[in-house]
């Protein structure tokens, strides 16, 4: 076991899968020399070449375009996006040709692409550097989606996604790159947990409280204070985000009777409103209370000054669980408010 | 850039400047810089070309009249476009690879694509027609220009592998507005990549003129991309081999890509669902019937002597066979399953989909047991 | 009152905007001398000038840019994306700036612009022309989102849309442009029924059917055929999806009980969740059994010949229903299923 | 095009060439085409722009220091770029309408932003700092490219209300990669808007030097898009002002887009959060400081007998002033309302919203009423 960071973490997965797979090649912005704005490529382009850590010109749309080509003729592209808010240039070859590609050939052409995205806010950036993407692919047939949340899932979870033949968007809580963690750099794939299965962090009896990426650590602290108030909350670390571990949550739902599920995007359409409807569908007659959504407000990311006014932080979440209790809260008495 | 890329710049993309080996009458034009590249082409060659060219105006016509039976849903004519299709394809290795978009028949007939491959996605039964990987030819494109940028791609990964062979993009004068088409230039002029830009100016982009996509000749966009771009009469057979043959050599060659504007004209409908009379009138198309590209080749094998007798029939027969077999096919294209609906949505098993799947099969086995509703 | 198709009350609606303000301005691809590929703008160049409806060269961002740059300076550019799989080059401009330049500019620069899309499937058209994109927008905070179903409301919503001072995307259900309804032209928009209010087409008192768009029409006839079987369905044209009119759908499943949302998009992240977890959140005692999505799979657009495999008909809205009756449907022991 | 923008675009996007006035020693070099643009400027005009130059240096200076003290989250500094935004921005008339990107902090100051307005962004109290209509300026745009074609948008809009006003989009030499761009070529020069693309080649996106984005001249991108293009020296702050004043006044006349090449360097980091040292030697900059943009100017007004202490300490007092005004400033930005978080996400009334906003009122009053957990 080594301490690391995360991003340290993401960065040996990177360096492990490079030395593993000669089809596995990074591609990005300022990932080379610079070693990315986070630091997350940091070292390989020095250790593998220019050809297989590539500093591309300033185009998203040019970045995903080109890793299709290259995934057409068996490269495993690994993609940088610097930031959540510059995704959207290369949306169109995301949706149209990296997620519908291997459908469209009828299984001929493969899709084995990563698509790193920094994401989430809580880091008092600038605007397009703080947002939470995550809904428009979970919502797009043909992707994975996964966030990881610790040093050891991201290690193991990074190599997993370049193994995967299937497009997977892999979303790295940015504002927890610096945190660390124990990590087992021998970890070997085979036995590790896969991307697709969800983490109970914490056990509990009374609310079932699902998220992911940043906000795993906030709800861990949740179930800590909640706990000394003698609420017992189950942590669940949701890992995959497309398609979701359903079983994992249903199980713990069916124990709880009650649901929160927490994310920082904004609700409407958001992945909380899959998981409740999904939950409600499976387990209705198991749900105490109906499931609670603690998300980030409908609006555009705000100024730095206004993030913590914005972002679900360890008060509103123990305010959704109160809600999910039956116990006063933010949302009592809302259904005389209009619409 | 090398210093003959330089050259190429300044002199390939001078305004105007149209390569042109064969004229509207069929007459043969010495070309100093383009003769060397098609110096092994003889009669016989000659009536290949001839004979792919009326071959894939049949097939074309055929699929056209399928489509007006109900036989297929839809269909883009390559109609006034053989030339620059055949004459491209003609001059790729079997190990190029091709990202073409959605009219581009005769290139992937050349690429040995069957009639049943051909009508498949038209007739709305798949998704694609063929493996990518046989025929060297991927998924045809309709996303307008999204193909150049995969082109790109694969050709960097040629470079990066040191695999010799050259990926084709073709893509229409309309693509050339969109930003992916852009990014392919600058991407491929960064990484040297070797790929050939085959852009067919066709005159439209549905019922939009070629002038209001750019005022200035297309062939010019390459230059401040870094590459040379060229212009060729793209109704001219012989022309369009020429110059694809030596844009695909010196990428071959680690010179990296080049800009083709082929300069030809759809003759038909933007597709069967498109009324171009809206748009264009007949005087238009009288102008480019003059420049029909199997005409002039027609003239110039009779000029230099060819048993024209035998070019003829050679050219129908095969004609005839590809339209028998084209009419064939149509009758042996079975309707999909309908749980296929779910094939190849991902690689590896998704437990979501897998959920679906399941539940959309019990839903059709309701139906079995009470009956249809 | 004037019959006509659901495409000529839009073209009618396009006519008398542009008529009675200046600064509405129409731009698109082949919109002008063809009039558009499904003909919404006929007639409208030659009436109103070039420069009033504008032929774009051929690229959704530089339509979609330019309009904001004309928005700018007081236009209110209505924007055409020739079919829904077409709209995804162009979603860096509606997601980054269309949906956040008012926020951004702290209310001083307006978007009031429309982005019409001909949305979803049966026509049985090639890839890329059958898509159902609304989630993408809905869960973009400064957008607004509305789906006309019939003639007398497209040429109403269209007006209102353009005369909104917020951006919407307008969505038109391309398989019902030649559909007839009676539309009275000189509709006055002060008293007509605010875009953002959904519209109960059909009243009944077991289930409260919800859609939008061309599924209006199928939800319809489902309400006859349950009729016949004793079921009282009520149909809500959900009209605006983002907002969505809560109190509307709220007072029907009061009296019903129970929910059933249909819609051509995927189930993943669909509307459909949003409105299943909202009204599960604002109704849960009076939910006699969870809210039921009935939706297309979550797959890539499937070929033509499997396009009725994919897309929810009257049949399958009926299976929604005694799902949510609680009869024997496809769901029935699904809980037994993996995941 | 007109005759005159193609002998236009002939004449200056001969490739190599670079219009300078002043050469970095100071010296005046005449030049015929570009002399009769700057004809006005005597010693005054010429005291001005150096006067700007150094204020807005300064102001960078002090930004920066505020940053490192924690009163800013961030800054991008335009150190170096002081001829290319001050010489650009002194060629608009007040009318004229900017689109500018995160760097151009010297064109806001000359279009009337206060240090309040320039800082509260970059402070993280608000979202934009000025109302664009005030000062003719749009609120500038982080998303690579974008704004380009936000500027032509608006210089449609201009073209088709006869208003005699130019749009003029700033972006860098990165940005040229970028699909937008490009498209916003495009369409300037489908639609002859009146823009004019002002890219400040300052040699790096970051950590990419721009021969990844182009092996060629960037002025030479516009030729292939119908617009002329031209290549400035961007530390002459006279010759950047008459290439403008030209582009401009030609937009102005009818005679459409153009696009000027600035070419300058990134003298400080790419932001606050940049370290240069990772990718950049000193070396690289030391040619660069040679060719600093107020030492050449400072020389010529020297040489042609201007009161150089006058003219020093009119400089250095004007920037005292700006620094004060600027320290001063931040003092003045007060943190933001909780509640205002809610506000100008729609301009009209939105239940989702409203319902949302309410919520969270009702939130942040419990802990008024219980007090803080
Ligand atoms: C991104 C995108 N936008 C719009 C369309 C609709 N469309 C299909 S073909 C076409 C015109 C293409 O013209 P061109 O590139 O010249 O190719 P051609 O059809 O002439 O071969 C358009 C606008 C599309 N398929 N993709
Ligand atoms: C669409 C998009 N992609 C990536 C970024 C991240 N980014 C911010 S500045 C920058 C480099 C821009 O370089 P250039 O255009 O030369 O402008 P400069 O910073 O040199 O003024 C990059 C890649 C962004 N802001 N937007
Ligand atoms: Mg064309
Ligand atoms: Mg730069």
């Amino acid at each position: 076991m080594t301490a690391l960071t995360l991003g340290k973490a993401i960065n040996e997965g990177l360096r492990r899968s490079l030395a593993d797979d000669d089809t596995v090649v990074l591609m990005g912005e300022d990932i080379g020399t610079l070693g990315g704005v986070f630091r997350i490529t940091d070292g390989l382009k020095a250790e593998f070449g220019a050809e297989r850590v590539v500093d591309t010109p300033l185009s998203e749309a040019g970045i995903l375009g080109t890793a299709v080509g290259l995934a057409y003729r068996g490269f495993r592209p690994v993609v940088e996006i610097q930031f959540d808010g510059f995704v959207y240039p290369g949306f169109d070859q995301i949706v149209a040709q990296v997620a519908k590609l291997h459908y469209r050939s009828r299984g001929n052409v493969k899709m084995p692409m990563v698509i790193r995205i920094p994401f989430g806010g809580g880091i008092g950036a600038a605007e397009h550097h703080s947002e939470s993407p995550e809904a428009y692919f979970t919502h797009t047939a043909g992707l994975r989606v996964v966030a990881c949340s610790n040093p050891a899932d991201a290690y193991v979870m990074i190599r997993q996604a370049i193994a995967s033949d299937d497009p997977v968007v892999f979303l790295e809580p940015k504002r927890r790159y610096h945190v660390k963690g124990e990590v087992d750099l021998d970890a070997n794939l085979a036995d590790a947990r896969p991307m697709g299965v969800a983490t109970v962090v914490a056990s509990g009896r009374d609310v079932t409280l699902v998220t992911y990426g940043a906000l795993v650590q906030t709800a861990r602290d949740a179930a800590t204070a909640a706990a000394e108030e003698g609420v017992s909350i189950e942590v669940v670390d949701l890992r995959s985000l497309a398609p979701v571990d359903y079983s994992t949550i249903e199980a713990s739902v069916r124990r709880t009777g009650r649901l929160v599920v927490a994310h920082e995007a904004g609700e409407q359409g958001g992945v909380g409103a899959e998981i409740a409807a999904s939950m409600t569908e499976r387990c209705f007659e198991y749900l105490e209370a109906a499931p609670v959504r603690v998300t980030g407000h409908d609006i555009p990311y705000p100024p730095a000054k206004l993030e913590q006014h914005h972002l679900p932080d360890l008060d509103r979440i123990l305010d959704g669980v109160d809600r999910a209790m039956g116990r006063p809260n933010s949302l009592s008495d809302m259904s005389g408010v209009e619409a | 850039m090398t210093p003959s890329d330089r050259e190429a710049t300044g002199l390939l993309t001078r305004p105007g400047d149209l390569v042109q080996l064969l004229d509207p009458a069929g007459t043969r034009h010495a070309n100093p810089d383009f003769d060397p590249w098609v110096a092994d082409v003889d009669t016989d060659a000659l009536a290949d070309l001839h004979r792919d060219m009326v071959v894939v105006r049949r097939l074309d016509t055929e699929a056209t009249a399928l489509q007006r039976q109900g036989e297929l849903g839809l269909w883009p004519p390559l109609a006034g476009q053989e030339a620059a299709q055949i004459g491209s394809a003609r001059a790729l290795d079997d190990e190029d690879f091709v990202f073409s978009s959605y009219r581009e028949h005769a290139v992937a007939w050349l690429r040995g694509v069957q009639p049943v491959e051909l009508l498949s996605v038209w007739r709305g039964t798949a998704s694609s027609g063929w493996n990518p990987y046989e025929k060297r030819m991927a998924v045809p494109q309709i996303i307008i220009g999204a193909q150049s940028l995969h082109a790109v791609g694969w050709a960097m990964g040629a470079k990066w592998q040191g695999d010799e062979h050259v990926a084709i993009s073709y893509f229409g004068d309309g693509a050339t507005s969109e930003g992916d088409v852009n990014e392919a230039f600058v991407f491929a002029s960064s990484f040297d990549a070797p790929v050939v830009f085959f852009c067919q100016n066709n005159g439209w982009a549905i019922s939009e003129p070629v002038g209001l996509q750019s005022k200035q000749p297309l062939a010019r966009r390459a230059d401040g991309f870094g590459m040379p771009g060229i212009r060729v009469d793209g109704n001219d057979v012989l022309a369009v081999l020429a110059v694809t043959r030596w844009a695909l050599d010196r990428a071959r060659r680690g010179e990296g890509p080049a800009f083709i504007e082929a300069v030809t004209y759809r003759m038909g409908p933007h597709t069967t669902a498109d009324d171009p009379k809206r748009y264009r009138t007949d005087d238009d198309l009288a102008a480019w019937r003059e420049r029909d590209p199997i005409a002039r080749l027609h003239a110039l094998l009779a000029a230099s002597g060819a048993d024209m007798a035998a070019v003829d029939a050679d050219a129908k027969a095969a004609a005839d066979r590809a339209a028998a077999d084209l009419r064939a096919a149509i009758t042996n294209i079975p309707d999909p399953e309908p749980m296929s609906v779910f094939d190849h949505v991902y690689a590896e098993p998704n437990s979501h989909l897998e959920r679906q799947r399941t539940r959309y099969a019990r839903y059709l086995a309701m139906f079995d047991e009470e009956g249809a509703r």
